[in-house]
């Protein structure tokens, strides 16, 4: 009895929560995006105001946390995190793997390459998450920003060997290796975070008013831009889309986020940090990862990979996960 | 106007591959080279266009090397080995340049 | 006697408007533009950063006024003021393509493709008119960015009609059809006009910091922008502006805000919305419709229509229509 | 190196118009084309230059087609029927390209 | 399709020339040109590209001419005047247009 | 025994104010972009962001100082300091270039094309200038804006005057001569300035949450993309760097900013002012100068004046000179 009625308060509470965020203005603009996209609308965001907005988003994210961290001081749980996060990156890879295996016909390269991005992660689909975090009421450490750049590159190591086991060869070496630990956005993510570890909540003042007030407003206007890729890119490609490919790119994510919650409990993560963990493993690259496939594995089809990931796995987790991954992270910390 | 033979190589890659294109070629001893950017296009793997992008894993450059003829075989070598196993375009044609010297 | 010192009380008025809005820091920057241009300067504003802030701009406003409608609930007035903007932007080019025949010795063609884009509105010109509300303290309904988005296309209809009655043919499909209503900024406007109905207050003070506050600021720039443009198109095409040509583009936003405030008269809009209407009537399109015509009208000639909607009827109501405009509605509605 | 003869088609044309070129070159079975920017120009419309400008009505593109010599007319014929009315400029080269299967 | 032989006569040269050089091109009778950005390249001076600039001090532009193959060396000298002491690259190269009263 | 008690708190306070300035957001962003780009990350700003970002912050910096002219009512020291500004801007280019002929095995022309940029100034020096006063809480004089503008062209005039007189000429001609005195970020900063002026502080409230509030933070963003550009720079050309233009690149601002100290005292500026034209007088242009030695002196090298000025000298001033300049400014004046 007792069971079933705070199964109810469990799914009334989730229910309340995804309608929030399916109603915030950020979804709304992302959604908005897809249709422009879809219905054929010439409305482009130019690339250059793109990349300012992520540079922007990527620094502000990143101060924020170190400004936590700064101001909390560092937590013995952080070292535990970031194991856990290079671990989720460089497994996940692996099982993304075998599911290709067993959902589609993909040959071995293409299914690595996809598999690549999904043990690396989505910053955006990250941000989004402390957005809900902070409507939510929810307190989260500072230092999930150092596990998330963390997350990036481990992935790229374990696709990389999925297809060396195979007979194409790929063109990895120490050029790419720098690329990739030295990638823009890890470079924004760890700087900016050890600014904001230097500075302090007194040097954050001084530049809240350009890096914390208008944030959540700015990431609109970046999810309207993301929806416009994203719905362009279906368009483009929803041919290579089969129901195998499909179900995969709604079915990784959940048994992502699932590996992420089991880790994140198992070194006592709290609910905000343990949801945060679980939309990492969830959330699947399409910035980082994809160019390193561009040069190591040109072989395998750009249009498979960024679709599966932009078009199908990004919108999933922003619109269903997130509530999803929320809902659940409160339950297992009993919140 | 004195004018001179040269040949025009114009190579069409995609962008993260344009630092070791670059490399290469100045390791073959290419010095002279121009980078223009190239906005969409088609071609086997469908097509695109610059704003349909987040980061530049899709972006493809254009880069274009005047040489003496004579040193066309060296540049072509060396950009093949590059370009091998990606999408590039290589094209080679004749053109005149002034200033000869500076080839 | 009475009606004289009325008048006088009106004229004070209109001219304190007046100041009022020539020395705002908004006019002030396109002025600016305007000058820098004019002399030569290499000032420029990079592409990229004038289509993002302009994608600000709609955004912000079209959220506003949703906002706005959610807050009021839907009024019966929107029904009405949409009708008289399309009939409005239908009707005021066949108006412009009479005068045209009349002041100036422009061929069918060219006549039609300017005709087109002074029935057609500038977005631009609605959100200085909304600020110069805003300054004066006047109300205005949230729908009017409806009534705006509805007003864009209508006018190259009429226009293409007048071509085609003539001898020469437009390329007129459904392509380009779609292309005109879901252009980019009507997108815009609808989709945040969408979103902020949805969100409502509360949603927009989430991102008021962004959207609301910096406003005003981010409107400076891009009408300094906008003035380098005018200012630039003035000084290559200034053997193009014979003097019929001047007199049209100074003489039709008068008539068209004069059509404009009957209309809005006749569905009893209150000073504030009549005076949008007045201003969308007034002003001419230097987007939407240009690219419609480079497509359905080539033979067309751009430094003729751009010239006079960006370099003349722009400016002309940015400094002086809009206080006209202003002390006209305030005073038909006996404000 | 082994080269192959093929045609260079360069089309600078309005940038509202890219859209319909596009996809008369797809329909008339061209594939393969990159999209570059011009950001300026004059002709006989005068002169005019990107930072100059609000909406796209005023720029224009660069469409580049490497073609095999026996495609060429069909691909000239495709150009022509949407550049007709318009302001386009059509250029055609020679050149020589490595790897002819891909064209 | 009809065609028409034209030289088309490409110059690369510091973005802080290119005013000059357009003017010196409209002031010797060369009305149609375009200009197409350059966003890197590499020469005897170095190699650079757009993102690492403040200014526009160190970029490049392309300029584009198609002319008729009569008027190529009015076209040569008066470039050349501007490119002279500049690290302008300057190319020329056979084409065939279509529509040859346009040029 | 005073004295050297007196000196100690003044060391204390120089020290203090190092650290202070060096652990503020804006000096750690640049940092990040410095190291960012020796690491040789692909980390890169977009062009046009950079521009558009340059526009704002030359825009906000032109208006603040318009608007505190127009509070604090025009002062006679304007026309001294603008004069001195000017003579400063002159005279500057003539001790670099004997400079460079004791420290440099540089040629005429190269000497001279070096000498030019050290005459001129760097605004974004001077922009970071005034944060570190703000910081600090010492005012300064509005019209130091118009100073800076007035000290942008006349060390161009020297440099090509020092190169007529050897054998190589010139092309200085009235369009580049028109182009100098009406390059973009002259325009900016006087127009701006203009309109603070007129706009006062009421119309600044009304634009104040977008160039005032924001400000530092837009800087800190800004100062992220100059680091890259330094470090960039610096890595391509650490072979032009001799060990005498390193010495040079250090040597030279203090002497700059000694002549401004000088010529500051003489017309009586306080602490604040006489800090800005120090630092005026030791930064060295990387903008306006570069684009003007190109078109005037091709044979000059970029790789070496563009090097120095902005990967040497700039870092120096960022980090360093600041603090120095401003313990100085106190100090001379007694404060
Ligand atoms: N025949 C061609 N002419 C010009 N550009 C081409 C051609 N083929 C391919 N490209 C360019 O190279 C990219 C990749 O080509 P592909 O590998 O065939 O998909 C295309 O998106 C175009 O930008
Ligand atoms: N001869 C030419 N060479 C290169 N580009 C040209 C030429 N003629 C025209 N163009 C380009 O086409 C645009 C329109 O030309 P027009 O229709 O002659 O005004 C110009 O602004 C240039 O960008
Ligand atoms: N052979 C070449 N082919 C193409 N572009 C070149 C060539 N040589 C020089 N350039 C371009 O011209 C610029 C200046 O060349 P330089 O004066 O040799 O340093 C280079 O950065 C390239 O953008
Ligand atoms: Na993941
Ligand atoms: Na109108
Ligand atoms: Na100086």
């Amino acid at each position: 009895m007792f069971g079933i009625k705070y199964m109810e308060a469990v799914l009334d509470d989730f229910l309340s929560l995804a309608t929030t965020n399916l109603i915030s203005p950020l979804i709304l603009s992302f959604v908005l995006g897809v249709c422009a996209a879809l219905g054929r609308s010439d409305l482009v965001f130019p690339e250059a105001a793109a990349k300012a907005l992520s540079i922007y988003l990527l620094f502000a994210i990143g101060m924020k946390g170190g400004v936590s961290v700064a101001d909390h001081g560092v937590d013995l749980r952080l070292g535990g995190a970031i194991i856990a996060g290079i671990i989720l990156s460089a497994a996940l890879p692996l099982i993304a793997f075998k599911l290709l295996g067993i959902m589609t016909a993909l040959d071995r390269t293409n299914a690595a390459a996809v598999a690549a991005h999904y043990g690396s992660i989505s910053i955006v689909t990250f941000v989004a998450g402390t957005s809900v975090l902070e409507s939510a009421g929810i307190a989260s450490d500072g230092f999930m920003v150092a596990v998330a750049a963390a997350m990036e590159a481990p992935a790229i190591l374990s696709a990389l060997w999925l297809i060396s086991r195979g007979d194409s060869e790929t063109r990895m070496d120490a050029t790419l290796w720098r690329e990739i630990m030295l990638n823009g956005s890890i470079v924004l993510l760890v700087g900016a975070f050890a600014i904001g570890m230097i500075v302090g909540k007194e040097g954050m003042a001084d530049v809240e008013s350009f890096f914390v007030s208008p944030f959540k407003g700015a990431l609109c206007l970046f999810l309207l831009d993301m929806g416009l890729v994203a719905g362009r890119g279906l368009r483009r490609s929803r041919n290579v889309l089969t129901l195998g490919l499909l179900g995969f790119g709604f079915l990784m994510p959940l048994i992502g986020s699932a590996a992420g919650a089991a880790l994140g409990l198992l070194i006592g993560l709290p609910a905000g940090s343990l949801f945060l963990l679980m939309v990492l493993s969830a959330s699947a690259s399409y910035i980082a990862v994809p160019a390193a496939m561009r040069v190591a594995v040109p072989e395998a089809d750009p249009g498979i990979y960024l679709t599966l990931s932009l078009g199908v796995t990004f919108p999933f987790n922003l619109t269903l996960g997130l509530p999803i991954y929320l809902a659940l992270a409160t339950l297992l910390t009993g919140g | 106007m004195q004018t001179h033979k040269a040949k025009r190589v114009a190579i069409i890659i995609e962008a993260p591959m344009e630092r070791r294109l670059r490399k290469t070629l100045e390791d073959a001893g290419v010095t002279g080279y121009s980078i223009l950017p190239v906005t969409g296009g088609s071609g086997r793997s469908g097509s695109w266009s610059a704003e349909g992008q987040v980061g530049m894993a899709g972006g493809m450059v254009q880069v274009v090397c005047i040489v003496k003829p004579e040193r066309l075989d060296a540049l072509l070598d060396s950009a093949f080995s590059v370009v091998e196993r990606h999408i590039g375009v290589v094209t080679v044609s004749d053109c005149e340049v002034l200033r000869a010297e500076r080839f």
